[in-house]
């Protein structure tokens, strides 16, 4: 039995078992699926050795299953992120119902990103891509009817990425005689000499997984909307299933780069996707300023992360493409992280509205310690692994490429990123709490382990950033990139200079502690308690059910200076396009008009055009 | 001589009573025209040496298709356009006592 | 008689064969055009029925050969077989005919229905169901 | 103005139609760039007489060169009867107030009906036994008893045709039809094959099974026909 | 007596007329008869294709004339793997339809049981028939059954979808009786092979006219797309396993029919364009048209037909490849929409309105049939692991290998559109609140068995499909080579077992 194939089996009849367990013990298909995961991931990093691969037959085409170095990146964070979640989920879903249902679909996309990882040649690679997009969408949908909606849109964006691959794929086949990746790219599918609507359409297949700029309409609802225990995958672990596609078929390209007849279009590609990168951030996250649901800010600000990432790879250089993956493990890290955050609260509060809720510090200190840790990450603040990202991605675009707007739009977006950041923090967390959130406990120990795991691995990330360089690295020389030469924690970039990161985020993560812990003491002698609601200063009191926290209108100023970019936004266009396919289908279905005469009209017509055009059509 | 006369003449009262049968607006005499049709049609079969076809098209198309049509008009309507008037009624009313 | 007849037949032969075809063909038209204009659906069913009698008219048209035979040996075989008509347009003619009228018996029955649910024979006040 | 375009229409059509057909000459034998003797029809009229022993070229073809499509139609007629039946259908409740449809029939209409019933139904009988040797046969003469019944049925208030009888009939006269196909399955090899010995031609016992599936088929397409006529006969006409 | 092709006629026609004879003894018989007489067509059907794939082709003469000068059956190992999924999907049809209905007298039932069997018969019949007028015949008995079954509840507007069809399908008889006249004066011979033998002799302007009557002729039976307009109203009107046997039986015999005209008799290039150009109307038009229907039925129709349109494309594009697809197509079709009509008649059955808005819900009360429709909704639009994909895997692969990339594009956008009105109906079944206190009508354990079938052919060819490939490219090689076939058949003498 090849350990590919095991894995894969064990993954699906744990689905099938998670789904028929629920109606004979209820409740247990949760801790099922944990151990599921938690047996997959053992064999894998055991079992699995990077490199060797396993081929069969299906359906007539030549499947390749196998690992390299590139793909054993994103099956760390799929692996761990998953074990994690499926083990938070346990306790968050406790008390909903279709559990049966939610955790079938939970394995089949833990399934279908593996596959993704595992899979060597296009067809399995779709295949699993197109399991994972409808098991996703099942979990999209489960929170019922208002969702549906945001479950369609997500649908029609996958599809359409979908089956451009799809295209992509039969033409590679059609063109270089092979569904292999690795002969595809020997062959030089990805070359942008002739065919160039087979790369393109392939970065489109995976951008709208990465929610790229005009793709990403469905990424926010999409991320809001599907539960918490979820969602920490979806946006942590599925979004770097396109990044994976995006970076393959990139650093191939790249390699061409520097032949003469393709170099003009492979500069404009990186262009291109890095000003895509570059505005999603900068729109994502002027989006992400303007929530008031933290569910909806986390979501805007993972698109807009995903938009540094792309704009990492469209850099095309080691030191970018490594800031790209880097930042990718270290996102998935703490976005995942943030999401558990949020669904904690959701759970313990019952909402997630930041106007709602304040000063949860005191309620869920550990929760806070987790949103604070992973914050800090979040905006690339020393001393954290966010930091190292984002540093070596300001690195390379500075002293590598040499469009200084698209510098500014990172560094503008990143600076941004701080204020909703710290939105969030204040938001739910500072602040005097509120009447509402008395009754408010810490969140249930098995869903605090695997936030605070994470919290852990961010630090050590951040402290040494090279236990994350070393599959990194590897897996770049796997791409083909000359390698980043590294040691423990020390990134030579490649003109030799060290930046030794160690001591850096040492340093500032003491000043950091010293600055915190002053801050906590100073905080805590002689604060008043006064309501957040109490402001009957100037003499006028409020209604009751009028809510004046400070949490509405927190940016306004903000707001009223980005106020022409909120007007037109890219949902507005989808919409209407999908309004007009929708009354032209109308007006198609006009000609079916019941009345049988007109249906034998159409067929004397017929006849007679076909009489008419018979030389044109029918010669011999 | 006489084979191409009653060719010409069978030909043109077939297409007279064919005419007849679309354009009349009292179904019964329309289907009245459908059995002239297919009297000279079988006389047509007969003189084109197809005995047997002419056989089969006088029995079947005189008499059984011409009353299986007035069985349909008899409960549906007479009238293509459905204006019944009264002497159409009083006219079927007379014909159900003798 | 008999090369009499022949000589007949080759003189005024374009009109026979109008005369066979033509009337067959025009036939065919009348009928198309009852389906096609007429809205009582008695009258659509008798466009159907002359429609089949075109066709029926042009098989047994295009066995014909001049001056022959129908296909039948009678006793003594006076009549050899080479100027017979010929037979398989006419065993084919015998099949249609049948199956037609059986078809235009279901559709007179299915007019029928129609008349007692909708109380109308107009085609084109019965679309329920569309688009 | 629809009018006008349909006519258009149909004028294309007839064009068309014509081209095809002027290439077609009437009479003279002629088919396409084939010699007549390589034509089906060819050996039909050569070696009909001799290999089938039966006069009728027409009935050799029916019944036995193309058996097939003569039972498929007798199906296809069958198959009409079943459907008119499911489709005119009313329940058991329905049943007890229809009186069926008289035509208006005068007193000598319905004297000249019961002296002409008997030979109709003869003739009928009589061209569908003579199917081999003269024209017509069992369709012809299944369609001309069908129209004595027809006579009889819409001249003759209290004249039933006892429906079980017409069920047995018909049943019977199709398993015969297709225990023939059969029993030439077991006795020769093909299914209708005519293994029984041909006779003489033109003596009334000639052609082996052909007369006697001619006569089953003309007494189905006669209680068919009948059972058609009966069914939209009991139709209740709407008040 | 040794099993041949000629079993798939006789024995149905015996169960036929013994059925109104029979149902005097016995209440029930003619309702049992129909499923042993299918049963029986799956045993010939298994027997005939493992012999077919050996030999490559059967042929059987009636009446002992040899092949032009009789009718003579062929059963090719295309016709074989269409017939024997004919002779599946029928007995699964007769399963799932044995006590459907609930009220039924027993006039009904004999009418009912009998015109069903005929019907699946008939559509055997085209297939296996290697004579072009008993095609012809075949045709008609399928179009009297199928009417008549269209037409047989009267409540509803059974009697109107029945007046269409019968009226188009007229059209139809008229048109390829026409044709096959002007064909018989051009090549004096009906016998199918003999037609293809002598089709090089006839002038073009002729032969092109020919082609057309018959393309308008069985266009309708296959649902092309301006002749299609009778078929959303028959599928939605007729009973569930009459719409079913419609979807998965009837238009496979037309398309049969347009396939063999146009491979085996003609020799003209143009008809191929001509497919790919037809179908690719049909089906965006019928999409289209599928995307805002709001009865289950009809939206289930107007997918079928769009189907029908992919497969004539892919039939169209003509290599080994591109026919084994539509032969994979046409199988994956039949299943699945097999199930989708199953189910979806039971989902109809019970909405008081029949609109699918009306089926808020109803998974929380038919939670087994709920999950059938969303597999089959799923395999439908081609989504892996389920059959579908691979199906259209292997279109776009073929139609890729001719460089059609807008073809492709095409079909892709298409399927989008599949995915939003599928997944909008399973979205609605699942998570919509509703009332779901209705008393509703639950399948009894046989329509559960057939479609549990189906669902269980569906995963299985879905994660196992070299379980079908290798016979369907036998069938497509042998398909495309017609000089042989001609040879087969014009030189055996006239006894083939």
């Amino acid at each position: 039995m090849n350990i590919f194939f095991l894995l894969i089996i064990i993954l699906f009849s744990g689905a099938l078992l998670s789904f028929v367990s629920n109606r004979i013990v209820p409740k247990i298909s949760g801790i099922i699926s944990f151990l599921i995961i938690s047996l997959v991931s053992i064999l894998f990093f055991s079992q699995v050795n990077i490199g060797e691969t396993f081929q069969f037959i299906l359906g007539e085409i030549p499947m390749q299953y196998g690992v390299t170095p590139y793909t054993y990146i994103f099956a760390i964070i799929v692996l761990g992120l998953g074990t994690l979640a499926a083990m938070y989920s346990i306790e968050y879903m406790k008390d909903k119902d279709r559990l049966g249902y939610f955790y079938s679909n939970f394995l089949l996309t833990i399934l279908g990103m593996l596959g993704i990882v595992f899979s060597q040649d296009f067809i399995s690679l779709f295949i699993f891509w197109e399991i994972m997009t409808w098991s996703s969408y099942l979990l999209v949908i489960y929170n019922g009817y208002n969702s549906r909606n945001v479950g369609m849109k997500y649908m029609i964006f996958s599809a359409i990425g979908a089956y451009a691959m799809l295209t992509a794929i039969v033409s590679i086949k059609a063109n270089y005689g092979t569904y292999t990746i690795a002969e595809a790219i020997q062959n030089g599918a990805f070359n942008f000499s002739e065919h160039m609507y087979i790369p393109i359409m392939l970065l489109v297949g995976f951008a709208v997984k990465a929610a790229l700029m005009p793709l990403h309409v469905w990424a926010p609802n999409a991320y809001s909307k599907s539960p918490m225990s979820f969602t920490s995958i979806f946006s942590g672990a599925m979004s770097k299933m396109g990044i994976l596609g995006i970076g393959l078929v990139l650093a191939s390209a790249y390699s061409y780069s520097n032949n003469d007849d393709t170099t003009n279009y492979i500069t404009a590609l990186r262009y291109t996707l890095g000003w895509l990168g570059g505005i999603t951030a900068v729109m994502a996250t002027i989006y992400a300023l303007i929530q008031t649901d933290a569910k909806k800010l986390l979501a805007y600000s993972s698109v807009a992360q995903l938009g540094y990432i792309i704009v990492g790879l469209s850099t095309g250089t080691e030191l970018g493409v490594m800031a790209a993956l880097f930042l990718a493990v270290v996102h998935g890290i703490f976005k995942g992280a943030l999401f558990m955050v949020v669904g904690a609260i959701e759970k313990q509060v019952g909402t997630t509205d930041m106007t709602k809720i304040s000063g949860l510090i005191r309620k869920m200190p550990f929760t806070f310690f987790v949103a604070l840790v992973s914050i800090i990450a979040l905006a690339g603040v020393p001393p954290l692994g966010g930091f190292v990202g984002k540093w070596m991605l300001y690195e390379a675009l500075i002293t590598e490429s040499n469009n200084y707007f698209l510098i500014i739009v990172i560094f503008f977006s990143s600076t941004a990123a701080f204020l909703y950041s710290y939105r969030f923090l204040f938001g739910l967390f500072l602040g005097q709490e509120e009447k509402e959130t008395e009754h408010v406990t810490e969140a249930p120990i098995t869903m605090i382990i695997p936030m605070m795991i994470l919290a852990i691995l961010l630090i050590v990330t951040g402290a040494f950033p090279g236990i994350l360089f070393e599959p990194i690295s590897h897996g770049m020389h796997n791409l083909g990139f000359s390698d980043v030469n590294w040691s423990m924690s020390v990134l030579v970039n490649v003109w030799g200079e060290e930046s030794n990161m160690t001591y850096i985020n040492l340093s500032i993560g003491i000043v950091f502690v010293v600055i915190f812990a002053f801050l906590t003491i100073k905080g805590y002698k002689g604060t008043k308690n006064v309501g957040t609601k109490d402001i009957s200063t100037g003499g006028e009191i409020p209604t009751e059910n009028e809510n004046l926290t400070f949490q509405l209108d927190f940016f306004k100023p903000f707001e009223r200076a980005a106020a022409p970019l909120y007007k037109r936004s890219m949902d507005k266009i989808w919409n209407d396009l999908g309004n007009a396919i929708d009354s032209l289908s109308d007006f198609m279905r006009k000609i079916y008009s019941g009345n049988g005469q007109t249906y034998a009209l159409f067929v004397v017509i017929f006849l007679v055009i076909l009489l008419l055009f018979k030389d044109t059509l029918f010669a011999n | 001589m006489i084979f191409i006369i009653l060719l010409i003449v069978m030909a043109v009262l077939l297409l007279a009573a064919a005419i007849y049968s679309i354009v009349n607006r009292d179904l019964l005499f329309a289907v009245m025209g459908t059995g002239i049709v297919s009297v000279i049609l079988s006389l047509f079969f007969y003189l084109l040496q197809a005995p047997d076809v002419a056989l089969t098209e006088a029995a079947m198309g005189i008499a059984l298709t011409t009353i299986i049509f007035i069985i349909t008009i008899r409960n549906t309507t007479r009238d293509e356009n459905e204006i019944i008037d009264k002497e159409e009624e009083m006219k079927m009313k007379t014909d159900k006592e003798s | 008689m008999q090369e009499q007849f022949n000589e007949i037949f080759i003189k005024y032969h374009e009109i026979i064969t109008i005369g066979v075809y033509g009337t067959a063909i025009a036939l065919m038209l009348i009928g198309l055009y009852a389906i096609l204009m007429k809205k009582n659906l008695v009258k659509i069913v008798i466009g159907l029925t002359i429609l089949d009698a075109g066709i029926h008219l042009l098989f047994v048209g295009i066995g014909y050969i001049q001056n022959g035979t129908a296909p039948i040996f009678s006793p003594g075989y006076e009549n050899s077989a080479d100027r017979m008509v010929d037979p398989v347009p006419q065993a084919l003619v015998l099949t249609a005919i049948i199956i037609g009228f059986a078809v235009t018996a279901v559709a007179l029955s299915l007019v029928i229905r129609l008349y007692k649910h909708h109380n109308t024979a107009k085609i084109d006040q019965i679309k329920h169901l569309k688009w | 103005m629809k009018q006008v375009f349909i006519i258009i229409l149909l004028i294309i059509i007839g064009y068309f139609l014509a081209n095809t057909f002027v290439e077609i000459p009437f009479g003279g034998n002629r088919i396409g760039n084939v010699e007549s003797n390589e034509t089906v029809a060819g050996y039909y009229l050569s070696n009909t007489a001799k290999k089938t022993g039966v006069a009728n070229v027409i009935t050799a073809i029916v019944v036995n060169y193309r058996g097939l499509d003569t039972l498929g139609e007798v199906t296809v007629l069958f198959l009409a009867t079943t459907g008119l039946a499911s489709i005119l259908y009313r329940r058991k409740e329905e049943e007890e107030d229809t009186e069926r449809l008289n035509l208006p029939s005068s007193r000598i209409m319905r004297s000249g009906v019961r002296v002409l019933f008997p030979a109709i139904v003869l003739l009928g009988i009589y061209v569908f036994i003579h199917g081999h040797l003269t024209p017509g046969g069992g369709f012809q003469g299944g369609t001309i008893v069908a129209t004595g019944f027809l006579l009889m049925l819409i001249s003759y208030k209290g004249f039933n045709t006892d429906h079980n009888r017409m069920v047995w009939i018909e049943s019977l006269a199709g398993l015969s039809f297709v225990g023939i196909g059969i029993w030439g399955l077991l006795s020769g090899n093909t299914f209708l094959e005519n293994t029984t010995n041909i006779g003489v031609v033109n003596s009334l016992i000639s052609g082996g099974l052909i007369p006697i599936i001619y006569i089953v088929v003309g007494f189905k397409v006669a209680v068919e026909l009948t059972g058609i006529l009966d069914i939209l006969l009991k139709i209740k006409p709407k008040k | 007596m040794v099993i041949s092709p000629i079993h798939y006629i006789f024995v149905p026609l015996v169960a036929a007329f013994a059925i109104p004879l029979l149902s005097k003894l016995n209440k029930e018989l003619p309702r049992i008869i129909p499923g042993i007489v299918l049963f029986y067509n799956i045993i010939i059907s298994f027997v005939l294709m493992q012999e077919v794939n050996e030999v490559g082709y059967i042929s059987e003469v009636i009446a002992g004339w040899r092949a032009p000068i009789g009718i003579n059956l062929i059963i090719t190992p295309f016709s074989g793997f269409l017939v024997s999924l004919i002779s599946v999907l029928g007995f699964l049809i007769w399963l799932y339809g044995f006590r459907f209905k609930k009220v039924i007298d027993d006039g009904e039932l004999r009418s009912y049981n009998i015109l069903q069997m005929m019907m699946i018969t008939g559509a055997i019949g085209i297939i296996i028939t290697g004579d072009i007028f008993n095609l012809f015949v075949f045709l008609e008995i399928v179009a009297i059954t199928a009417v008549s079954l269209t037409s047989f509840y009267r409540g509803r507007d059974g009697a109107e979808a029945g007046f269409k069809y019968l009226l188009i399908g007229g059209f139809a008889s008229a048109m390829i009786l026409l044709a096959i006249l002007i064909l018989y004066t051009q090549v004096g011979t009906l016998n199918m092979a003999e037609i293809a033998e002598r089709m090089h002799t006839v002038p073009t302007g002729i032969k092109s006219t020919i082609l057309i009557l018959f393309i308008v002729g069985f266009g309708i039976e296959a649902e092309l797309f301006p002749l299609n307009g009778w078929a959303p109203d028959a599928y939605s009107q007729a009973p569930g396993p009459t719409s079913t046997a419609f979807a998965g039986i009837v238009v496979k015999a037309g398309v049969y029919g347009l396939i063999r005209i146009i491979f085996t008799l003609f020799d003209i290039e143009g008809a191929y364009d001509f497919l790919i150009i037809a179908g690719l109307i049909t089906m965006i038009i019928a999409e289209a048209a599928a995307l805002k229907q709001t009865n289950l039925k009809r939206m289930l129709a107007y997918s079928s037909i769009g189907q029908m349109g992919l497969a004539l494309i892919a039939f169209g594009i003509g290599t080994k490849e591109a026919v084994f697809a539509a032969m994979f197509l046409l199988l994956n079709h039949a299943i699945i929409k097999s199930l989708l009509f199953m189910t979806g008649s039971i989902l109809m059955y019970n909405s008081k309105e029949k609109t699918i808005s009306s089926l808020h819900g109803i998974a929380k009360r038919l939670p087994f049939i709920s999950i059938l429709f969303a597999i089959g909704a799923f395999a439908i639009v081609g989504l892996p692991p389920f059959s579908g994909f691979w199906s259209k895997l292997y279109i776009l692969s073929a139609a890729a290998d001719k460089e059609m990339i807008f073809l492709i594009v095409t079909i892709l956008a298409v399927s989008v559109i599949e995915i939003i009105y599928y997944f909008r109906v399973v979205s609605k079944l699942y998570f919509a609140e509703g009332t779901t206190n209705v008393e509703v009508y639950k399948p009894k354990i046989n329509a559960k068995i057939s479609m549990l079938i189906l669902g269980i052919a569906i995963f299985v060819i879905g994660f196992y499909p070299d379980l079908v490939t290798g016979y369907l490219h036998n069938a497509a090689d042998i398909l495309l080579d017609k000089a042989s076939y001609i040879q087969y058949v014009l030189n055996t003498d006239s006894t083939i077992q």
